[in-house]
């Protein structure tokens, strides 16, 4: 099934909580899914037989410039059918919400907790959001664009990141 | 049943494998350890098609410098991911003849210093091909050791003692020029500066920063047209110490440099820290290609950085 | 051994008047230190050998810096270890910290006053030799346990508790197995032992191929319980493949993590005196201790002759194969023969009983620990269990009544 | 008297331990020798590569992706260069893709030779480890004479190859391959057949397909659960179409399918395999042609994104590349395979033995390089 054709199915289902679909400038088809209805949108992905989206390759957080919303990024791929769509959602820098898709992929808990723990993006419902690569008590949100490290850390310098 | 065949494979797959560690213990010695002093591995031999240089056919391990035919490009530099190399180039006199390199290029930037920073060298080869006179390589000198009576880092002041001897300074500049020159560039940029603001208070204009901007601006881009010998590279960063040769140029005072005593070879070279502090960058390029020579990691800890320094440990330990 | 040491000091005229009473203890203590330099000696040696073989099992040099080709490496390293700091962690139980490891030394030190070197050479010759090496070594888990229980750390409790419940598993089919060859013997003394495999005999009493007496030969079922006993004892002094105490790859060093310098280098000491004192067991029990595998000169010949045949053989076959294996045995056997057909006088010496032959036995059963060592994975703690309850336990039973079946058909007794 | 009450151990396994391969932390809960929970704890090794690559010119971020998975670096920098690529739409010499899958496969098979030494070192077996990085020396030989490097290499650059290979390059793979045959036969006597590697590693931690995928797991340990999924062979990037191979599949010989012995046995197999991958290759390899002639003067990528995966020896490697024409990338994610892996250890690492735990994590081949990243 093409990204366009799940694009069309999903945007039937889902009115206007599907809000577009990107194929300029990205070498994977994207639908931008409203940030609430995202669970939703990925358990019908997995549970649909014509889908069977039933393995998340990759959840990435990203912040485009430091000033627009965050967005967070996931590529599904359905090792029956061996075809893929990229979903992106975007949440507001200020109180970055997302619906966590953990319970349905399990490998999202580890990706989701990564992108809160470099982006502060809170996805909800996760089972045990905290950080996971940097400190518990790191301040700040690292991959951020608009993120100054502090000076210290527990009375260790920070290297300035060139 | 499959108790006793459970035993039986048991016994033959242990005597299976006693087979082959019996079978390397008889062996004749193909061993593999080396014995690494006396011994050492067979450098391979590899053509990467860089000039004739015989040496460069070899591993990548030291990173040297042809310093005779630098040309002070600052290429390898900008290439540079870790910023190892630390570059500091002043402009040539009108009547300077530095030299030529082997490639018959003129060499129009006296490189006052030429530090690489073997410690934060990461080995991956990326400044060597943008040198325009392949005099950047690495070398296969694999074996870091001091004979020197290496102090361990105890104290926050001796912080980068302990990796002094992986510094390595390439230029012969004696350090009486570098100051001199250090001065003729901070007065040619005091002299800009006094000229600034006599314009400024000239103009009296809300437009004055305006044509300050502008006039930088034309700096730089004459001073880039001077420095830039490769088309790709982007502006340097360094511009503002550039000695600019506008209305009036100010020749090198090249009697105080003939009077300098000879160059010391090409160990460290102490310098005090304001010579090697680089000025504040005028501007931020693209983020690579920030090449702040940091004191505090790129040289020695000598007087000039000492308070940060204590100020610091102060700070850790409370 | 002592009696005599005893006497002789009393046999010169300066010492005569210290009286028997003294003269006794003296040569106790100094029997005691003897046995003490053999096993710290020993220690280091076995260490050399074992680094050594691992090594060319697994296509390295070993230690090849101090001294010709490394000899002194690990003299040196026993000095290191001698000037470590001594470190009891804070929260550890200090008693018990200071005394685990000199229980596990003393218990395995201790044994070996029973143990027969040669004819003569032994320091206590008991009645009761073979249970009083049984029960003395297995107080060695005591020790383990106060290690690992006063270290207070994790790791080390598992370690002790998994050694507890394998030493003691274990000392059973180890103990029934030992118990067949005593069935045999009728004696506990492990010198009547050794002179009741004087001799030379058939292959199982009626395979008419003229093997020693030793008690691995006397029928199938002391065969196999020759290699019972050899992996029960393995796994009761830790070794690879049953090495979960001190399990390297799971809990650090079980219970010897937290222990450092001279108390670490006890641990390794009794280790490698565990390890000698099994290989003599196996030697003395099912091996003939002492005894010479030739029953005389020409008997030494022969068998040499043999030897070196068959090794001429096998090189030339494997050679002509891969082309891969070392011809140095084959020259060693070849000069052994070539001198015992030359000098019968060697001859003598090679078919006469002695300590030569215990400590080449127990040499070869050592390297065979270390072969094991090197080539196997370690087993699991339940799997450990499996195969000391369900394989080797009954195995050791049935040979115990197989023995006695034999030896009621061979007619070595009578109902 | 007080109840004696018996309660659950929580027992700290790492970031110092001898086998949890570099910085891992396992919290283990534990009952006697059963394990009734495992908590990984990761970022020990964090070295903030992403941060890194926001930072960096394109060229200057391939020596960073090698050191992410250092056990594959070759593998890495494959991944991040055909990534780039494919933005760029940049067409390679065939010499190069040529060799470029030669080398890949030559890193496959030295990660594998450290994963299966690795797996017979935590069940205690230390030989084949000795056996097995010997025949890694040669593969890294054979990297040394072409990259001048042995572990982290920056060879494969974006739009070909750091250099040409050496002469002689071929002839000495060949030899390598020659002899690697016969000591993998030897890895198989003394370890695969073994009676107590196979009590230790068969039927323990049985990962079943849906299991496996649910929780993204990748690369072999996928496949051992049965499940053929081989990018490679899915989705044939560089020029893997063109080669014959097998997908070895786990087939539970020893046990259950999805057991650390299958995960264990289908490297073993997948080693097979890209030997015969490298010997097609060199056989084809072109004789002509620039290593060097289509690497781009500036490597800018058009506006856009991008996620990219390709097969590394650990599973799927994905970069995910978000580019605004400039020459620093804005966003540049690394979904590490061995990340999604070892996030599986809780579900199938339950209810097993602490020696058990180990085993699992063998067999799931972790580099903490490239999940801390």
């Amino acid at each position: 099934m093409t990204e366009q054709e799940i694009f069309e199915d999903l945007s039937r289902k889902f009115g206007d909580k599907i809000i577009e679909f990107m194929e300029e400038g990205t070498q994977n088809p994207t639908v931008v899914v409203d940030a609430g209805t995202l669970a939703k949108v990925a358990t019908y992905l997995k549970d649909d037989v014509r889908f069977q989206f039933n393995s998340l390759m990759n959840l990435a957080g990203h912040d485009a410039d430091g000033e627009t919303d965050l967005s967070v990024i996931y590529h599904l791929y359905s090792t029956e059918l061996k075809h893929y769509i990229t979903l992106k959602v975007f949440t507001s820098r200020d109180e970055p919400k997302v619906a966590s898709v953990a319970e349905l992929h399990k490998t999202a808990n580890w990706h989701e907790r990564e992108a809160f723990d470099l982006y502060g993006i809170n996805f909800e419902g996760h089972p045990d959001l905290k950080r996971i690569l940097m400190e518990d008590d790191w301040e700040g949100y690292p991959l951020r664009k608009d993120y100054v490290p502090a000076e210290f850390y527990r009375g260790m310098r920070i290297e300035k990141v060139k | 049943m499959s108790y006793f065949s459970n035993i039986s494979s048991a016994i033959t797959t242990l005597v299976d494998g006693m087979k082959v560690t019996m079978g390397y213990f008889v062996r004749p010695r193909e061993h593999v350890t080396l014995q690494y002093p006396d011994e050492v591995w067979p450098i391979p031999t590899r053509n990467i098609g860089v000039g004739e240089i015989e040496s460069y056919n070899t591993i990548r391990s030291k990173l040297v410098v042809d310093f005779e035919d630098c040309i002070g490009c600052k290429a390898c530099e900008r290439a540079c991911p870790v910023d190892c190399i630390h570059i500091e180039t002043f402009k040539a006199g009108p009547d300077e003849d530095i030299g030529t390199t082997k490639n018959d290029t003129k060499i129009k930037l006296r490189v006052t210093s030429f530090i690489i920073d073997m410690s934060e060298c990461m080995f991956c080869d990326l400044c060597t091909p943008p040198c325009p006179e392949d005099c950047i390589r690495m070398t296969p000198d694999y074996q870091f050791i001091s004979n020197d009576n290496v102090k361990l880092a105890v104290t926050p002041e001796e912080r980068w003692r302990d990796r002094d001897h992986l510094i390595y300074e390439f230029s012969k500049v004696s350090p009486i020029e570098r100051a001199q020159r250090q001065a003729d560039a901070e007065k040619v940029a005091a002299a800009k500066a006094a000229a600034m603001e006599a314009k400024k208070a000239a103009a009296e204009k809300a437009a004055a920063a305006k044509a300050e901007q502008e006039a930088r601006e034309a700096e730089k881009a004459r001073a880039e047209a001077a420095t830039a010998t490769d088309s790709e590279a982007p502006p340097s960063p360094f511009i503002s110490e550039t000695p600019v040769d506008s209305a009036e140029p100010t020749p090198i005072n090249i009697p105080t440099m003939e009077s300098a005593p000879e160059p010391e070879p090409m160990d460290r070279i102490e310098v005090p820290m304001e010579t090697i502090k680089t000025p504040e960058i005028p501007e931020v390029k693209p983020v690579s290609t920030e090449t702040t020579a940091e004191p505090e990691t790129s040289s020695e800890p000598d007087s000039s950085s000492e308070p940060e320094n204590s100020s610091k440990g102060e700070t850790e330990n409370g | 051994m002592i009696q005599l040491l005893a006497n002789w000091i009393l046999s010169f005229d300066i010492l005569s008047g210290m009286g028997i009473s003294v003269a006794w203890g003296l040569s106790l203590f100094i029997v005691a230190a003897l046995i003490f330099v053999f096993v710290a000696a020993n220690a280091i040696v076995l260490v050399y050998i074992e680094r050594k073989v691992s090594a060319f099992m697994q296509v390295r040099l070993g230690p090849m810096r101090v001294g010709k080709f490394g000899t002194l490496q690990t003299v040196a390293d026993a000095l290191k270890l001698l000037q470590k700091e001594d470190i009891i962690p804070r929260s550890a139980d200090k008693v018990l910290f200071i005394i685990g490891p000199w229980v596990i030394l003393v218990a395995s030190v201790v044994t070996f006053a029973a143990i027969p070197f040669s004819d003569t050479l032994l320091a206590a010759n008991m009645n009761i030799g073979l249970f009083y090496i049984v029960s003395i070594s297995s107080i060695v888990v005591l020790g383990i346990v106060m290690a690992g229980w006063a270290s207070n750390n994790k790791w080390s409790l598992y370690g002790a508790m998994r050694s507890a419940a394998q030493i003691i598993s274990y000392e059973i089919p180890v103990g029934i197995t030992l118990i067949a060859v005593v069935a045999v013997v009728g004696s506990l003394n492990l010198q009547t032992i050794i002179q009741e495999q004087a001799g030379t005999g058939n292959l199982f009493h009626w395979i008419p191929i003229p093997l020693p007496n030793w008690f691995i030969f006397h029928s199938p079922f002391l065969f196999v319980a020759a290699f019972v006993y050899l992996i029960g004892a393995t796994a009761e002094i830790n070794r690879t493949p049953f090495d979960i105490p001190e399990s390297e790859s799971e809990l650090v060093a079980g219970f010897m993590t937290e222990f450092s310098g001279l108390r670490w280098a006890l641990f390794f000491l009794s280790e490698y005196a565990n390890a000698t004192l099994v290989a003599f067991l196996v030697s003395i029990v099912f091996l003939g201790g002492w005894q010479s595998p030739f029953a005389d000169y020409e008997g030494t010949q022969i068998g040499f002759s043999i030897i070196t045949l068959v090794a001429i053989m096998w090189t030339l076959f494997v050679r002509a194969k891969t082309g891969r294996l070392s011809v140095y045995p084959l020259g060693l056997s070849l000069v052994i023969t070539i001198a015992a057909w030359l000098f019968p006088g060697f001859a003598i010496w090679m078919a006469s009983p002695g300590i030569f032959w215990m400590l080449m036995k127990a040499g070869g059963i050592i390297f065979m620990l270390m072969w094991f060592r090197w080539t196997f994975p370690r087993l699991r703690v339940d799997q450990l269990m499996y195969v000391s309850w369900k394989v080797i336990l009954p195995l050791s039973l049935i040979n115990l009544m197989g023995v006695a079946i034999w030896m009621w058909l061979t007619g070595e007794i009578q109902f | 008297m007080g109840r004696l009450h018996a309660e659950e151990m929580v027992l700290n396994m790492g970031p110092q331990h001898p086998s949890t391969h570099g910085v891992l932390r396992l919290k283990l809960t534990t009952d006697g020798e059963i394990v009734s929970h495992i908590e990984p704890v990761i970022g020990y090794l964090h070295r903030s590569f992403e941060k890194h690559a926001e930072n960096l010119e394109y060229q200057m971020i391939t020596p960073f992706t090698g050191r992410c998975d250092y056990i594959a670096a070759m593998g890495s920098e494959h991944g991040y260069a055909m990534a780039v690529e494919k933005m760029m739409g940049i067409e390679l010499p065939e010499r190069v893709e040529y060799l470029r899958v030669i080398f890949a496969e030559l890193q496959r098979i030295a990660s594998h030779l450290v994963a299966v030494g690795t797996f017979g070192l935590d069940v205690g077996a230390i030989t084949p480890f000795i056996y097995c990085f010997r025949e890694r020396e040669l593969i890294l030989d054979l990297f040394e004479m072409a990259s001048g490097a042995r572990l982290l290499y920056n060879y494969i650059w974006i739009g070909g190859l750091a250099h040409d290979v050496p002469p002689g390059f071929v002839e000495k793979t060949y030899e390598f391959l020659d002899a690697f045959d016969e000591h993998v036969a030897e890895y198989n006597q003394i370890l695969t057949g073994n009676k107590i590697f196979v009590e230790r590693a068969a039927d323990i931690g049985v990962m079943t397909p849906e299991v496996a995928i649910n929780y993204g797991v990748t690369g072999p340990s996928l496949r051992a659960s049965g499940v053929n999924i081989d990018i490679r062979r899915t989705e044939p990037y560089s020029i893997y179409d063109r080669f014959d191979f097998d997908v070895p599949l786990g087939q539970g010989l020893q046990g259950t399918i999805g057991d650390s012995w299958d995960r264990y046995y289908v490297r073993v197999l997948e080693m097979g395999e890209s030997a015969k991958i490298i010997r097609q290759a060199l056989d084809q390899l072109p004789v002509e042609g620039d290593v060097k002639s289509a690497i781009p003067r500036r490597i800018r990528p058009p506006k856009g994104e991008i996620y990219f995966r390709s097969e590394n020896p650990r599973g799927e490697l994905g970069y995910y590349i978000v580019s605004n024409g400039k020459n620093v990338p804005v966003r540049l994610k690394m979904r590490s395979p061995a990340f999604s892996n070892l996030s599986v250890i809780n579900e199938i690492g339950q209810g097993w033995m602490i020696s058990d735990v180990i085993a699992i994590l063998g067999s799931l081949d972790i580099v903490l390089g490239e999940i801390d990243r």
